[in-house]
Order: C-alpha cells, then sequence, then structure tokens
C-alpha cells in the first residue's frame, strides 16, 4: 500500500513538472498555428481557432531551409563526432594515465570552460582569417573540435570504470588504444550517447558562430534562418515558431530515439569484488 | 602500472592523447584568453591594428572604481547563488523521480529534456508571457494565494528572482540527462546489499546513491558554477537587450559585453572577463578541493 | 578569402564584385535583392553581392571581427552613429570624393531633393561618411474608436494629449503609449524646445531647463497614470491594438506588425506628431550605408555608384513602397507610382509627411557609450522612480565625460 | 525463524526456468548448506528467500507468515553475497557498522560491536581502508562481519569462505557455527565444498539443474544417496561408478535378483574396496589388477582395474607394485546400486528418509 | 619461461611493505602454487609478475631478462583475476574471444578456438550471456577461458577455482595440470586450498607476512616443514602443537639433550599418533585420555588429554569410549620439533632442501 502511494505520488509530481516543462513546446506549436493577431492576443489563447497549417509552407518558403538543413546535418555530424574523438582521448589521459603535470593541464583546460564565449567570438574569427578558413564549412566546424565539457564529463565516467578491468585488458594483451576503443567506450556507452545528444544540440543550435563566420546563404546553418521571420517592423511570431518547430524536430527525434541508449546503459551487474 | 609513477615516457605518450585537444584549445581557447589577458593591460590601443601606445593597470582601477561594475559582481554572485544548488537538487530529484518509474519512462524523460532542445526565442517567449505582471501566468498562480500582482520583468526588485527561476528551469534538462546516465552508472549490487543492510529508501539514497553518484554531482555543480558566472543570454533574451530594469540583472558577463561590444572600451571588457576569469577560478578550486574530500571515483 | 579587397585586379571583363553586408531579414532581404539585381543588370561594370549578417547586434560584431582580421566587405549597413567610431578606427571612406567631385557625383538638384536631415547626419566633422538607406521615423498612433467616443479630436500639440489624458484616466484608458523608453520622443520635445539633446560639438544638454521641462513633460503624464510605457511588451503596439490608450508614439517601421496585428474592427490612423513648442519634430530612426577603405578603387567606384542608384527616385520610392521604410527624396514622393502605393496603404502616409520635420541625433565619439547611458537614466525614472533632474544631472556628468573621454 | 518454499518457480528472463517447483522447510534455528554444482541455482535461491527476488510462481513462508509479496528490507534477513558487495566509498569498519547505523544503533554502540566483529573475522588491523584495497579474502570477511552485525534472525551466506585459507576456513566456519549455536538464527549456508557442508550443517540440501536432489542429514547424504548425482557428488575421492555388465556374475549371490535386473549402475565408494576381508561386511569379493598407486600426504591410493573399469581404492594397506593382481573386498556399506534413472534401488540403510 | 624475483619489495601506500625482499626462481615449465593465509601477499606477488604492479624495489627477470620496468602488455603473461575482471558489455564467447582480436587473429579462428575453450570450462550453454546474468562459478571459468585463450608463455591463476564445486574443481585442476604439461607453459597458480596445492602443483611456496616460508615440493613441505608456519599451514587436519614443557621427560630417551634445550614446540601430525605400535618407526609412547571420538565420512578422529594438551589422532582403529585411557605410540615421521623462533630443528629427514 505504502509503494503504492509513493507511486502515484511520483507521478502526481512527474506530471506537474511535465506541465511546466512541456509549456514552452505547446506554445511553440500551438503559436505556429495561429494567425498572426491571434499570436499577440491577450489573454494568450492555447488553441487557435483555426489551425494555420499554411504558416508551415509560408514559413519553409522564407528562407533556403534545405540547404540549411544539410549544412546543419553536416556541421553538426562533424562537430559533434570530431568533438567526441578529442575529448575521448583527452578524458582517456586523464582518467588513465599517470603524466607530469597532468593536474595543471586540467586545471587550465578547466580555465578556459571559465572564460566566457563572447570574448573569443573576435579573436577567434582573427585565427580563422589567417589560416583562410573564414566562409567555409571549417570556420563552422574546427574551433569546436575541443570541448572541455565533454572531455571532463568523460573522464568522470572512465574513471568509475572498475581499474580491474583495465589490468584485464592489458594482459589480454590491449594496449591502452584498445582498451578505450574497445572496453571503457562500450562500457560508457550510455555517458557517451548523453553527451553526444547534448552536444549535437548545442551544435545544431548554434546561431551567432554560422552567421560571422560565414559570408554567404549556402554556408548557413538552420538556426541563421529563424532570423527571416525578425525585422525592423517586429517580429512574424507565427511563422517564427512553426520554422522553429521544424528546426528543432529533427532534435526532438534524435533524443527519442537515442534516449533508450542514454538508459540502456550495460548490464547491471558484471564485475565482482 | 597500477602504482605507477609519472615518467617522461609516460608523458609523451599522455601528450599524444592529449594532442587534438590541446591543438584546438591551444588555438581557439587559450591563445584568446592570454591575448586578452593581455589586452586587460593595454591603456591607449588601436583594436584593429594591433598597435599598442601605452600599457599600464589603469583598466582594473577603472573596474574597481565603477560603480557599475560592483553592481556587475553583485548581481553575478546572487545569480550564482541562486541558481546553482537548486539547479542541482531539482535535477536530481527528478533524475531520481524518473529513474524510479517504469510506466511512460521513456515519454516522461523526453518531455523533461525538451526545454533543452527548444528555441531559445520560443522560450523567452513564453517566459514573457508567464511573467507578464497583467496577465502572466505566474501572478495568476500567486492570486490564489492572495498576492498582489508583480511586475516581474519592470520591477528592479523581482527582475533577478525572474531570471534566476527561467535559469534553472532552462539547465533542468541538461543535468537531468547527465544525472540519469550517473544513476544509470551506478551497480545494483550495492542497493540489494543496501536493502538487506536494513536501509529504507530514503537511507539507500543517501548512502549509496548519492556517494556513487558524487562524480557526477560534482560535475553538474562545477559546470553549473562555471555557467551561472557566465551568464549572458537569458538576460539579453528576457530583458530585450537591456540588463533588466534598473540594471537589476547587470552581471559581469553582460557588463563585459557592453563594453566590448557597444562602447568599444576592450582593454576595459577585457579586464572585467579576468577578473571573471579569477572569480571563477577560485570558486572551482574550492569546489575541487572539497571534491577531494567527498567525491567517491 | 571572400572579401572585395583582394579581388581589385580582376581583369576589366568580369565585373568588379562589391560586397554588401546588411541585417535586412525575410521581406526586406527580398525587397532589397530585387534592387540589386536591377542594379547588377543595369550595367556591366559591377556586381554587387548582398548577404544578409542576421541582426543588427551580429552585423556589428562581424564588421568589428573582419575590421580586426582584415576581412571587411566593400560597404555595409550600419547605424549612423556608429560612423564616429569608424572614422576614429580609420575604417570608412569619406564619400566626399565620390558624392561632390567626380563624373559621378550627385548634382545639386540630388543635395536640395534629399531630406536635409538625412544629408546632415551623414555627415561627420564636416566630411560625408555614409548615404541613408533604412529609415523611419516616430509617427502617432491613434485609436479612432477611442477619440469618437470620447470625443477627442486629432491632436495639434502634446499638450492636447496630455488634456485627453484628463478625460481618458477615469476609465483607465491612457492618453499615451510609448514603447519601453521614450528616449525617442524625449529627443523630439526637447528639440522642440531648442534644446538638442547632445548638441553638435559636442555639447551635452542633458539636464538644461529646456531637457529638464521636456523630460517632466512625459514623466509627469505617466506619473498621473495618463501615459504609459510598454515595459515588458517592448512595444507598445500590442497594447494599442487592445485600446489601452488612445495615442501611441511608435516607428513608422511598426505600422506593418500593427497592420497584421490589430483586429480587423479596431479603426485606427497614424499621423506625424503633434507639436511642442510651437514646433514640429519627428526623430528619424534607421541605418546608413557606408564605405570602407579596405576597398580596391575599383570597387570603391563600383560601390559608389551602387549607393546612387540607391539614393535614385525611382529605386528610393520602390524601396520604401515595397518595406514600408520612407523614400529618401522628396521627389520620390511625387513618383505616381508611390503616391498609388500611399493611397492603397494610408498607414503609412504620416511617414512621410513628417519628413520634412524630421531630425537624426548627433552622432559623436562614444556615442552608443551615451546612449546606453541614456537609456539607463530613462530606466531609472521609469523602474526606480529616480527623480528626474537627479537622472538627467547624472546623464549630463557622464556624458560630458564620455565626450571627454574621446577627445 | 522457519522458512517454507511452497512450489517455488524462477525464471530471470521469464523463458529459462532456473528453479522447478521447489518445496522444502527449513526448520527454525538449524543451519542448513546448499550444495550444488556450479550455476545449479544456488545463489539463486538465497536470493530468493532474502527477496531482492521475487518467485515467478509459489510461496514462500516465514514461519506462518506469507512472505512472498514482501521486499527484502521487510524480511530483515543478513546475507553474505557472492560477490561481497560491500560499499566502495566506506572504510572497512564503516560498512560493519552499516547496519548498525541503519537499525539505528548508537554511534558508540556501533562502533564497539563493529570492532569486536572485525576482531572476529580478523580484519581488525585493517579498520580504515576501502574495500579497493583488501586481498579477496579480506573483502570476504568483511562482508561476513557485516551480515553478522544486524544480529538477523535469518542468515544467509552464499560461499562466504570460498576465498579463505584452510585454516582460517575450519576457524571461521567454526565461529559461524558457534554463534549460530548460541543465537539459534536459522542459517543458510551456501558452500561448493562438501566437506564444509558436512563439517558445518544440521542438513544439506543437494542441488542439481533447479531441482532438489536430496535434503537430508550429512550422514545421511553420504551413508544414503538417493539417487545416482548424490551418491557422485558427495565423497572424496568421488564413488566409483560401474555399469553393471562389467560385474559379470560377481553380484549374483548378494542381490536379489528382481533388482540386479533393474540395476543399471553400481556406486562404490573408494573406502569400501578394502584390500583385506573385514568378516561380516563383506558383500563381495572382485579380482582386479594394479594401475596405479600414489601416496599423498597420508593418503594411500590404489587405481585399479576391474574388467575395463577403473576402480579408486583408499584402503591399501601395504605398498603396491603396477600391474600386480588384487583382491579386492567389497563391503556392504558404501556400496549402492542405481536404476537407468538414476534412483538407488539397493544399498545404504533401507529406511531412508 | 623461467621467473626470478632478486629482492622484490613492494609497498602500496609507501608506508606500509606488503612483501619483504622476495628471492625466488621459478624453473621454466613448471607449475607452482602460491599458499598462504588471507592477505599474505599472493594476489600481490602475482600482479608484480604480470606487471600490473611495479615493484618499489628489486628486480624482475623472465629467464634472462629483465623486465622490471617493462609493462603488462610487453609481458605478455595471461592471467585469471581473483575477481574474474570480465568485460561487463561484452558476451561470454566476445570475453574469451577478447585476447585472441587483440593478437589480431581471424575472426573465424578467433570463434573456434573460443568456443572449444567455452566447451572446456562448460560454459559452451551460456555463450550469449553478458557476465552479470552468470552466476559465480561460471564467471569464473569464463575467466579461466580467457586466460588460456591466448596461449601465453607464463599463465598467472589467482584463486581460479574458488568458487567451483568439488568436482568441477577436480575436473578444471586436471584440465589446468594437463593443459600445462602438454603445452609446457610456467603457471603459478595462487590458492587457499592445500589440497588442491599438493595434487596440482610441481613446487609450492609458501607465504606468510611478505614473506616466503618455505619453496618446495609438495611432499617435502608436508614431510620436512622448515618451519612451525609451514607445519601448522599445511596437512588436515591441522598438526598438533605442544609446548615442550608438557612432555615432561617422554622424548628424553628419544631426543639428543642439546636438541631437547632449544625446543619449545613440538609438532606431532594427527596420523603419527598411532594407537598400535608400528615397530621401527615407533619413536616415543605416551598415555593419553581421550575425550572425544568422532566418524564423518569415512574419518575417524579422537581427540585426547595428554597432560592437559589436547592432541588429535587420525589413525584410531577400533572404537573409543570417552574417558577411557589410550596409549598413544608417537610415529618418528610426523614428528618435529621446532625453537623459540619457530624454526624445525629435529624431525623430518635432515636434508631438507
Ligand atoms: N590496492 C591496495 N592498496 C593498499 N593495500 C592493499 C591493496 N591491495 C591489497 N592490499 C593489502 O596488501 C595485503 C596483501 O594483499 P593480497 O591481495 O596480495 O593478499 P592475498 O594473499 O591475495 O589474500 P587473499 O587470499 O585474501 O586474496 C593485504 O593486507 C591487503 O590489505
Ligand atoms: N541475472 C541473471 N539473468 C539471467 N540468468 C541468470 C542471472 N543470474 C544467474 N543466472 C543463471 O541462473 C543459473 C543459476 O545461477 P545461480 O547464480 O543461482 O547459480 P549458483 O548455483 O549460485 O552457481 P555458482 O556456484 O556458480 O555461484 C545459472 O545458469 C545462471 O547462468
Ligand atoms: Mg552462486
Ligand atoms: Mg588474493
Amino acid at each position: 500500500m505504502k509503494v503504492k502511494v509513493a507511486m502515484v505520488l511520483r507521478y502526481v509530481i512527474l506530471v506537474l513538472g511535465a506541465i511546466i516543462m512541456l509549456m514552452p513546446f505547446l506554445w511553440m506549436v500551438s503559436t505556429s498555428l495561429k494567425t498572426q493577431p491571434e499570436t499577440v492576443k491577450i489573454p494568450p489563447i492555447w488553441i487557435p481557432k483555426q489551425l494555420q497549417w499554411a504558416n508551415y509552407i509560408e514559413a519553409f518558403k522564407a528562407a533556403p531551409f534545405a540547404r540549411y538543413f544539410v549544412n546543419s546535418v553536416l556541421v553538426t555530424t562533424v562537430t559533434t563526432a570530431g568533438q567526441l574523438f578529442t575529448s575521448i582521448l583527452a578524458a582517456f589521459a586523464f582518467s588513465r594515465l599517470n603524466f607530469y603535470g597532468k593536474n595543471i593541464i586540467f586545471v587550465i583546460f578547466l580555465g578556459t570552460m571559465m572564460v566566457p564565449g563572447e570574448m573569443l567570438i573576435i579573436p577567434n574569427f582573427v585565427t580563422l582569417s589567417k589560416f583562410h578558413m573564414i566562409n567555409t564549412y571549417w570556420a563552422l566546424i574546427v574551433p569546436w573540435l575541443a570541448s572541455f565539457f565533454t572531455v571532463f564529463t568523460l573522464k568522470q565516467n572512465f574513471q568509475s570504470v572498475p581499474d580491474q578491468l583495465y589490468y584485464a585488458a592489458k594482459i589480454d594483451g590491449a594496449t591502452d588504444w584498445h582498451f578505450l576503443w574497445h572496453v571503457l567506450v562500450p562500457i560508457s556507452k550510455s555517458t557517451i550517447t548523453a553527451v553526444t545528444v547534448l552536444q549535437v544540440i548545442g551544435s545544431w543550435n548554434a546561431f551567432m558562430w554560422p552567421l560571422i563566420v560565414t559570408n554567404t546563404e549556402n554556408l548557413r546553418t538552420l538556426p541563421v534562418g529563424l532570423q527571416a521571420f525578425t525585422t525592423d517592423a517586429g517580429t512574424n511570431y507565427a511563422l517564427l515558431m512553426a520554422a522553429s518547430t521544424f528546426v528543432i524536430l529533427p532534435m526532438v527525434i534524435l533524443y527519442i530515439f537515442l534516449q533508450k541508449y542514454i538508459i540502456a546503459g550495460i548490464s547491471k551487474t558484471g564485475l565482482k569484488g | 602500472m597500477l602504482n605507477e609513477k609519472p615518467t617522461l615516457k609516460s608523458t609523451a605518450k599522455a601528450l599524444l592523447y592529449l594532442l587534438p585537444m590541446l591543438v584546438i584549445t591551444i588555438i581557439f581557447n587559450i591563445y584568446p584568453i592570454l591575448k586578452s589577458f593581455i589586452m586587460s593591460f593595454y591603456t591607449k590601443y588601436d583594436f584593429f591594428k594591433d598597435i599598442v601606445q601605452q600599457w599600464g593597470g589603469s583598466n582594473f582601477t577603472f573596474i574597481f572604481r565603477d560603480p557599475d561594475f560592483h553592481l556587475a559582481v553583485k548581481n553575478t554572485l546572487i545569480f550564482v547563488v541562486g541558481v546553482v544548488p537548486l539547479t542541482v537538487i531539482i535535477s536530481l530529484v527528478i533524475a531520481l523521480l524518473l529513474n524510479k518509474i517504469k510506466w511512460l519512462s521513456g515519454l516522461f524523460r523526453t518531455v523533461y529534456f525538451l526545454p533543452f532542445v527548444t528555441s531559445t526565442v520560443a522560450i523567452a517567449q513564453v517566459w514573457h508571457w508567464i511573467y507578464n505582471s497583467d496577465y502572466g501566468l505566474l501572478n495568476y498562480f500567486l492570486s490564489l494565494f492572495g498576492i498582489n500582482p508583480i511586475a516581474w520583468l519592470e520591477s528592479p526588485k523581482y527582475a533577478m528572482l525572474a531570471l534566476i527561476i527561467m535559469s534553472i528551469w532552462k539547465s533542468l534538462g541538461f543535468n537531468i540527462v547527465l544525472f540519469l546516465v550517473g544513476l544509470n552508472n551506478i551497480n545494483e549490487r550495492y542497493y540489494q546489499a543496501a536493502e538487506i543492510d536494513g536501509a529504507n529508501a530514503w537511507h539507500q539514497f543517501t548512502n549509496v546513491t548519492l556517494p556513487l553518484l558524487s562524480p557526477i554531482t560534482f560535475l553538474v555543480s562545477v559546470n553549473g558554477v562555471i555557467g551561472s558566472f557566465k551568464v549572458f543570454d537569458q538576460i539579453f533574451a528576457l530583458f530585450n537587450g537591456t540588463p533588466g530594469p534598473s540594471k537589476s540583472a547587470l552581471t559581469i558577463v553582460y557588463y563585459l559585453y557592453q563594453k566590448f561590444y557597444t562602447e568599444w572600451k576592450y582593454g576595459i571588457a577585457a579586464a572585467s572577463g579576468v577578473v571573471l576569469f579569477f572569480m571563477i577560478l577560485l570558486v572551482t578550486l574550492i569546489q575541487m578541493w572539497y571534491s577531494k574530500k567527498h567525491v567517491h571515483y | 578569402k571572400d572579401s572585395g579587397a583582394d579581388e581589385s585586379s580582376t581583369k576589366s571583363k568580369t565585373p568588379v564584385k562589391i560586397t554588401f553586408w546588411h541585417g535586412m531579414n525575410g521581406p526586406y532581404q527580398k525587397a532589397l535583392n530585387e534592387i540589386i539585381s536591377d542594379f547588377n543588370k543595369s550595367q556591366s561594370d559591377y556586381k554587387v553581392v548582398g548577404t544578409s549578417q542576421g541582426g543588427y547586434t551580429q552585423l556589428q560584431q562581424k564588421i568589428m571581427a573582419s575590421a580586426k582580421s582584415n576581412t571587411l566587405p566593400v560597404i555595409s549597413q550600419t547605424t549612423y552613429t556608429t560612423v564616429p567610431d569608424y572614422t576614429e578606427n580609420g575604417l570608412i571612406e569619406p564619400l566626399d570624393s565620390y558624392m561632390l567631385k567626380g563624373d559621378n557625383k550627385l548634382s545639386d538638384s540630388d543635395l536640395k531633393d534629399i531630406y536635409s536631415s538625412f544629408l546632415s547626419s551623414s555627415k561627420y566633422d564636416g566630411k560625408y561618411y555614409s548615404i541613408p538607406f533604412s529609415k523611419s521615423v516616430r509617427v502617432l498612433y491613434y485609436n479612432q474608436d477611442i477619440l469618437d467616443k470620447y470625443n477627442i479630436a486629432k491632436p495639434e500639440t502634446w499638450d492636447d494629449i496630455a488634456k485627453a489624458g484628463e478625460t481618458l484616466k477615469k476609465d483607465k484608458i491612457y492618453a499615451m503609449g510609448y514603447d519601453k523608453s521614450w528616449d525617442m520622443e524625449f529627443e523630439g520635445l526637447a528639440r522642440q524646445a531648442g534644446n538638442p539633446l547632445v548638441a553638435k560639438g559636442p555639447k551635452a544638454n542633458l539636464n538644461t531647463a529646456d531637457t529638464l521641462k521636456a523630460a517632466n513633460f512625459i514623466m509627469d503624464m505617466i506619473k498621473a497614470g495618463t501615459a504609459k510605457t510598454a515595459g515588458e511588451d517592448m512595444y507598445w503596439t500590442q497594447a494599442f491594438t487592445q485600446g489601452k490608450s488612445a495615442f501611441y508614439a511608435g516607428s513608422s517601421a511598426g505600422v506593418t506588425q500593427m497592420v497584421a496585428q490589430a483586429p480587423k474592427t479596431l479603426n485606427w490612423g497614424t499621423m506625424p506628431l503633434p507639436a511642442y513648442n510651437d514646433k514640429k519634430a519627428t526623430e528619424i530612426a534607421g541605418n546608413d550605408i557606408v564605405m570602407f577603405k579596405s576597398a580596391s578603387a575599383d570597387q570603391k567606384k563600383g560601390a559608389w555608384a551602387f549607393m546612387k542608384f540607391l539614393m535614385s527616385t525611382e529605386e528610393t520610392a520602390k524601396w520604401a513602397r515595397s518595406t514600408g521604410y520612407v523614400p529618401l527624396r522628396e521627389s520620390a514622393t511625387k513618383d505616381a507610382d508611390f503616391k498609388k502605393y500611399l493611397e492603397e496603404k494610408p498607414y503609412n502616409k504620416a511617414a512621410v509627411d513628417s519628413l520634412p520635420d524630421g531630425f537624426q541625433s548627433t552622432a559623436f565619439k562614444g556615442f552608443s557609450e551615451y546612449r546606453t547611458r541614456l537609456l539607463e537614466a530613462v530606466d531609472a525614472m521609469l523602474t526606480k522612480n529616480e527623480d528626474v533632474k537627479k537622472a538627467l544631472d547624472n546623464l549630463q556628468d557622464q556624458t560630458e565625460t564620455i565626450i571627454k573621454d574621446n577627445k | 525463524m522457519e522458512v517454507t518454499f511452497k512450489d517455488v518457480s524462477l525464471s530471470y528472463d521469464g523463458t529459462r526456468e532456473i528453479l522447478h517447483h521447489l518445496n522444502f522447510t527449513i526448520p527454525e534455528g538449524t543451519l542448513v548448506s546448499i550444495l550444488g554444482p556450479s550455476g545449479c541455482g544456488k545463489s539463486t535461491t538465497l536470493m530468493l528467500i532474502s527477496g531482492l527476488l521475487a518467485p515467478t510462481q509459489g510461496k514462500i513462508f516465514f514461519g506462518d507468515q506469507d512472505v512472498t509479496k514482501q521486499d527484502a528490507l521487510a524480511r530483515k534477513v543478513g546475507m553474505v553475497f557472492q560477490n561481497y558487495a560491500l560499499y566502495p566509498h566506506l572504510t572497512v569498519l564503516e560498512n560493519i557498522m552499516f547496519p548498525l547505523k541503519m537499525a539505528k544503533i548508537k554511534k558508540e554502540e556501533r562502533r564497539e560491536k563493529a570492532l569486536k566483529l572485525a576482531k572476529l573475522v580478523h580484519v581488525d588491523d585493517q579498520l580504515d581502508k576501502k574495500p579497493g584495497a583488501l586481498s579477496g579474502g579480506q573483502q570476504q570477511r568483511v562482508a561476513i562481519a557485516r551480515a553478522l552485525a544486524k544480529e538477523p534472525s535469518l542468515l544467509l551466506l552464499d560461499e562466504p569462505l570460498s576465498n579463505l585459507d584452510a585454516r582460517l576456513r575450519i576457524e571461521m566456519r567454526q565461529e559461524i557455527r558457534r554463534i549460530q549455536q548460541e543465537t539459534g538464527v536459522t542459517t543458510i549456508f551456501v558452500t561448493h565444498d562438501q566437506d564444509e557442508a558436512l563439517h558445518i550443517s544440521d542438513h544439506i540440501m543437494v542441488l542439481n539443474l533447479g531441482d532438489i536432489q536430496q535434503f537430508s542429514s550429512a550422514e545421511t547424504l553420504y551413508d544414503n544417496p538417493s539417487n545416482l548425482f548424490v551418491a557422485k557428488f558427495i565423497g572424496e575421492p568421488v564413488i566409483n561408478t560401474v555399469p553393471i555388465t562389467a560385474f559379470g556374475h560377481d553380484l549374483d549371490a548378494a542381490v536379489p535378483a528382481e533388482i540386479l535386473a533393474k540395476t543399471a549402475t553400481v556406486g562404490i565408494r573408494p573406502e569400501a574396496l578394502q584390500d583385506h576381508p573385514i568378516d561380516a561386511n563383506t558383500f563381495a569379493t572382485i579380482t582386479t589388477k594394479v594401475k596405479a598407486y600414489e601416496k599423498y600426504g597420508r593418503e594411500k591410493n590404489a587405481l585399479v582395474d576391474y574388467n575395463g573399469q577403473e576402480l579408486l581404492s583408499t584402503e591399501i594397506q601395504g605398498r603396491l607394485e603396477n600391474h600386480q593382481d588384487l583382491t579386492l573386498y567389497l563391503q556392504k556399506s558404501g556400496l549402492y546400486l542405481f536404476d537407468e534413472a538414476g534412483e538407488r534401488i539397493f544399498g545404504g540403510e533401507q529406511d531412508v528418509e
């Protein structure tokens, strides 16, 4: 009986929380189906009188979204993959290797997180232009190939994998490299999936940077397309929200698809002692 | 080896592993950071042509005297203290709840993650509406308890609170995911042992979950502290490109942004960045020191 | 490199590429692209390539970054108030040698035809540095339904509005609505009182008697509950469509939004801002186009040709028609198509009518910083109930410091 | 606490059944060993008793109370896990004190009690270490101390001594036995070591493939194995098993013909093969050839050939030469006949429980 | 591969030394057991050999080669860990194949080999399970298969059979012995089970408190223990130890006076206490009183009182009554005298290696 009450309580809390969490999303979808006057109606309306599906068509036509989509997919994929690669290697070094200056290097890397991104835009732009990378895909990708947050997260996870497995792998003839890719990475699958999701979303939603380092339309990414609805005269919320909806939809789908990996994890037991 | 001491060889090897990360980080983080550290000592300076006419510490004396900077520091600290502990606690609680349920758990997890995916514009819109003094949802709720409408976004007294609430809400999804992963990595057998040892759900939580989750909690709180010290986007979105009514949400990064991009005072901006950096560093080092004792790997 | 600077040596066969950065989006971008393509078709020496850089914030940051890395475009849209900072850093080219001299200069009639307020604000330190481009003015929106109901006439003067406030107050209707800040209207009133907030020189006049009077006029109404700012809503548009005020002093660019948002049943209109101190004035907002020094001579020549093209009667009329921005010269308002357009869209007429009384704030080095402080002062009066005099005294000090620091 | 299983089955994955319809009662206050080959379901049975696993079918009773639906917390048993499951973040002392802390025992008392237990299991010099810095045996001992700490009314031990050396093992098993007898706590002890089971327990349950093979006292198990599996599983060295066909007519005189007809296998304990006749007890005589003779410690074993079958005798008195002929005397006690299905049909005391 | 330790010491934390100046050579192609009480440093020694731990001091040689500075990867040894250390994300088959994969062996061959090994250790019906779904013993067997898979030139086994039942244990140890002998791989086998050590190994190293007590053949260890610790540690039941003072003059005739003077403790193996004289071998005669008589399986033990000391004899032929007087005949083999420091000064063969 007690168990049941606890369960019901859990669901009550979760449902309440879910409503709050869901609100912006519902608002977004609902607004995307409104007429312009309805978007600013006071008090706000949740269900438009007539669903304006045409908003989606119109929004899609407002900018070269197909092209943007391809760019977004490309940039996000390469960035995330590259970032995972560099981060996994670095996290491995921090969690399993002994080397001089480990703590110092760690703190320095950590220090890179402490500087606001706003300060880095211009120097990095200058650097990229020295490399002649401005207005290329490289500019969208290269600076983001390292993320200390990912390193940090993975390091925390790698560290909690028992040493025994490291020893066993060495005995089995696995070099550090093999151990990393054949043991550590598969075991940390859930953490890696999680940081992947977080990074993909971060990269997908990046707005300022793609705008600043590209000069041509055909290099730009989806969030840039959202600019099309904000003008001097104001913002066309209905179209903006319609566009936003189809910009985030791939992320939602991706998350739903990957979340079972985030949670599935590995077999619960398996290592004794 | 288990008890191996660092050697030149092991260091060389580690550096190889760090290399890709190191190269990118040095070029795109460390180099610009050093540059801006140096820039903070430029007092007369042609930004575009990189010609320094005069060096000195006057940028620092300027910000240390600038009441706006004092205000920014104060606001930033309030923000950090307001956001981080609550974020950690709330996201942990939700992660625990999500971890405990089976039915519809996938749906709930997705829902809790949505704010993190949803576009910032949409979020700002909704929060404007929630905070609206006349017809906002929040005031509506408060009115049920007989509380008079509050001008959340227009009153210097409440603006920071409004910002804190929105920021907590926004970062929940992210931290919940991290906590879920952490929970998932705790071996079931410790719970079994604890149950046998007579630990009820609460005791299992305090004696097994919390200690074994400590690496993730550490990560979340360090990341939270650093992120909160750097708060900017949310302010820009919530207060429509202003630092809040009567600068009540003027934070260090906002100050920096203003100095840099609208006032073209590069040296001062850099100096405030340096101060921010050392503030974060100090707090982070304290956290790391604390974690040495309390984080179990 | 994609920047224009490098491509000066292209052979005469291929047209010289003129890169043009702007902050126009959506329908505005479409309209601009049409003009650009008109230009490209009209001749074969130059090819203008326009790219939107998102919003103005991003555009600003981008210019700063490209200036630093020497990858500036040939021309760019920018607010005229940044011109002093750009010149100070030697980024932009004075236009005098193209505009006033040479084979492609503006004729005297051109110079006369273009609204003087535009031209004067393009001038800094005695030289022209920019051309006006996307401009709007402050106009007065009125709610005809309310006027009818309370028997209020369209206001001639600001005092009429204040009076209307007394009438409307009992029904909790504001006479006047402002956007989040009333600095534009404040500047207008101050000018009408004969006192620019910052006079050429530059000289700060922020706590003179006239300025104080202007500020007090606005604040008194607000304190009396007969006027209100939009606050968290940013623009008063929404409140206006809901009949919360009889009048609204807003940007002419907001007409599009008002049309989109206002219920069909609402009777509303626009008119030029009323007089104050027997004078009329309306602040012009919007952006100019500047030319960067880093471009090659050919590019600069081409860029000027394009700028001139933009200011031509036909193009500016077309631009105004398709965007709702105001035309840059008087002759455009006499253009047949444009007249037709005003007939179809009467709401846009007030802006055009206001143009002769338009003014722009004085640009000076450190203007952005000054503007930040100005907004802070207004905000302090509104949200902290700071005393008007105290706020403006303070602002005067700050502004003097800014001017001094930038000497 | 009496523990009763009524028709309990368990499957982990819903398809393969690991335990099949177990029915047994463990009397209050006894120490019962569960013995069986690796993977037969011993740990699984303990998990069912502890409440950490719920049966797929059937009911579990503690005394009269049906506890099938109760979780481990409610059942309040003590348990040593096969993999120890020590808390990695707590020191040895804290690990032992943990159940006491949960029982809200005062700090002072907790410490005192834990120290006593640590001494009992000889880890009192490791108190401040974390489990990761302990040897395998030390971890196991800490786990025992932790299980004993809460003084449960039902104690479950899953191979608690498997990593200890012989001395310590005997000492610990005597200690466990002593505590069990002093406190009367019902104890269930999983072990793979039959010797341990024989020495420590009141009753032994032999499990195989998820079925109970025999549940009786140690002596009965040895003297009266109810089937071939038990006979082979218990006893060291292992019982000699010979197909009946090898015997020719050697057993005709001793065994009733109708039984002989059903017999498939003959089991002869190595000590039932004497190299000299022991009068009344001798059952039959066989002639064999020595294949090997070994001496380890004080054991002397002979491996002999009997009609092509290998037999082991541990009862050799003199020294033997390879290939020499040897007459062996089969003792009655220690000889069993099993039918096709492996059930015992002859031998042992007839009144097997 | 011959393994040599030269003056090897180890400390985990830099303060407490776990192993003290070990010196030994394990001859190529032999199977050596390391035996010792829990926590004495057996696993630590294996870790040192494998290269997972570096000695704090001293050198380790494989053949002539100094491998002290080489890590585990370079040393290419095979190892079964005490806690198995199976990869939780891989199935049983993949776990066994892992070392083969690392050795870049072709997929087909890998699989084939792994299947063979899985069969060998009887986990061929569990191939697709993850380690988490295996019983303790099954995990252990997978670990053995994995270690064998790479066919190392040095095989280290840390209590590889501790979770197996007697039958399987014997089978597996014979299997290990067979493989070892067929391939000639030098094997080091940690076990806490002296019986296992006695049966499987060429030599046994007895460790205690980080020191080698004796390193010799099983037989020597039993017959000629070099000190009291070894005498007590080896042998089941444990040797009887009696302070010399209890003997009065019973030994005066048999032992030289100067040795008797130095003697502190007398060790008598239970089987050296016969209840009837066995002519030449009888060394001394003592008169005792029966305290208890027990029979487990085929063991018959008598516990007797001798001048206030308890003695155990396993060589009782007849049935005994409690409190009856009993004359026991001490055999020469099986009686040892130890000095104050525990060193053997009398008994056994005099030429102990
Ligand atoms: N990682 C470690 N850090 C510190 N001390 C340790 C560590 N591992 C083992 N020890 C200590 O070293 C000693 C020897 O440990 P080792 O594991 O070698 O023992 P063992 O002989 O294998 O014992 P067992 O039979 O119980 O497994 C023990 O006292 C143990 O507590
Ligand atoms: N979590 C699980 N999921 C699926 N099957 C399991 C699980 N745990 C155990 N099994 C299977 O159930 C059977 C019985 O396992 P159990 O652990 O009870 O054996 P055991 O008798 O304790 O063996 P051991 O002596 O080797 O520990 C084994 O075949 C094992 O593979
Ligand atoms: Mg088990
Ligand atoms: Mg060990």
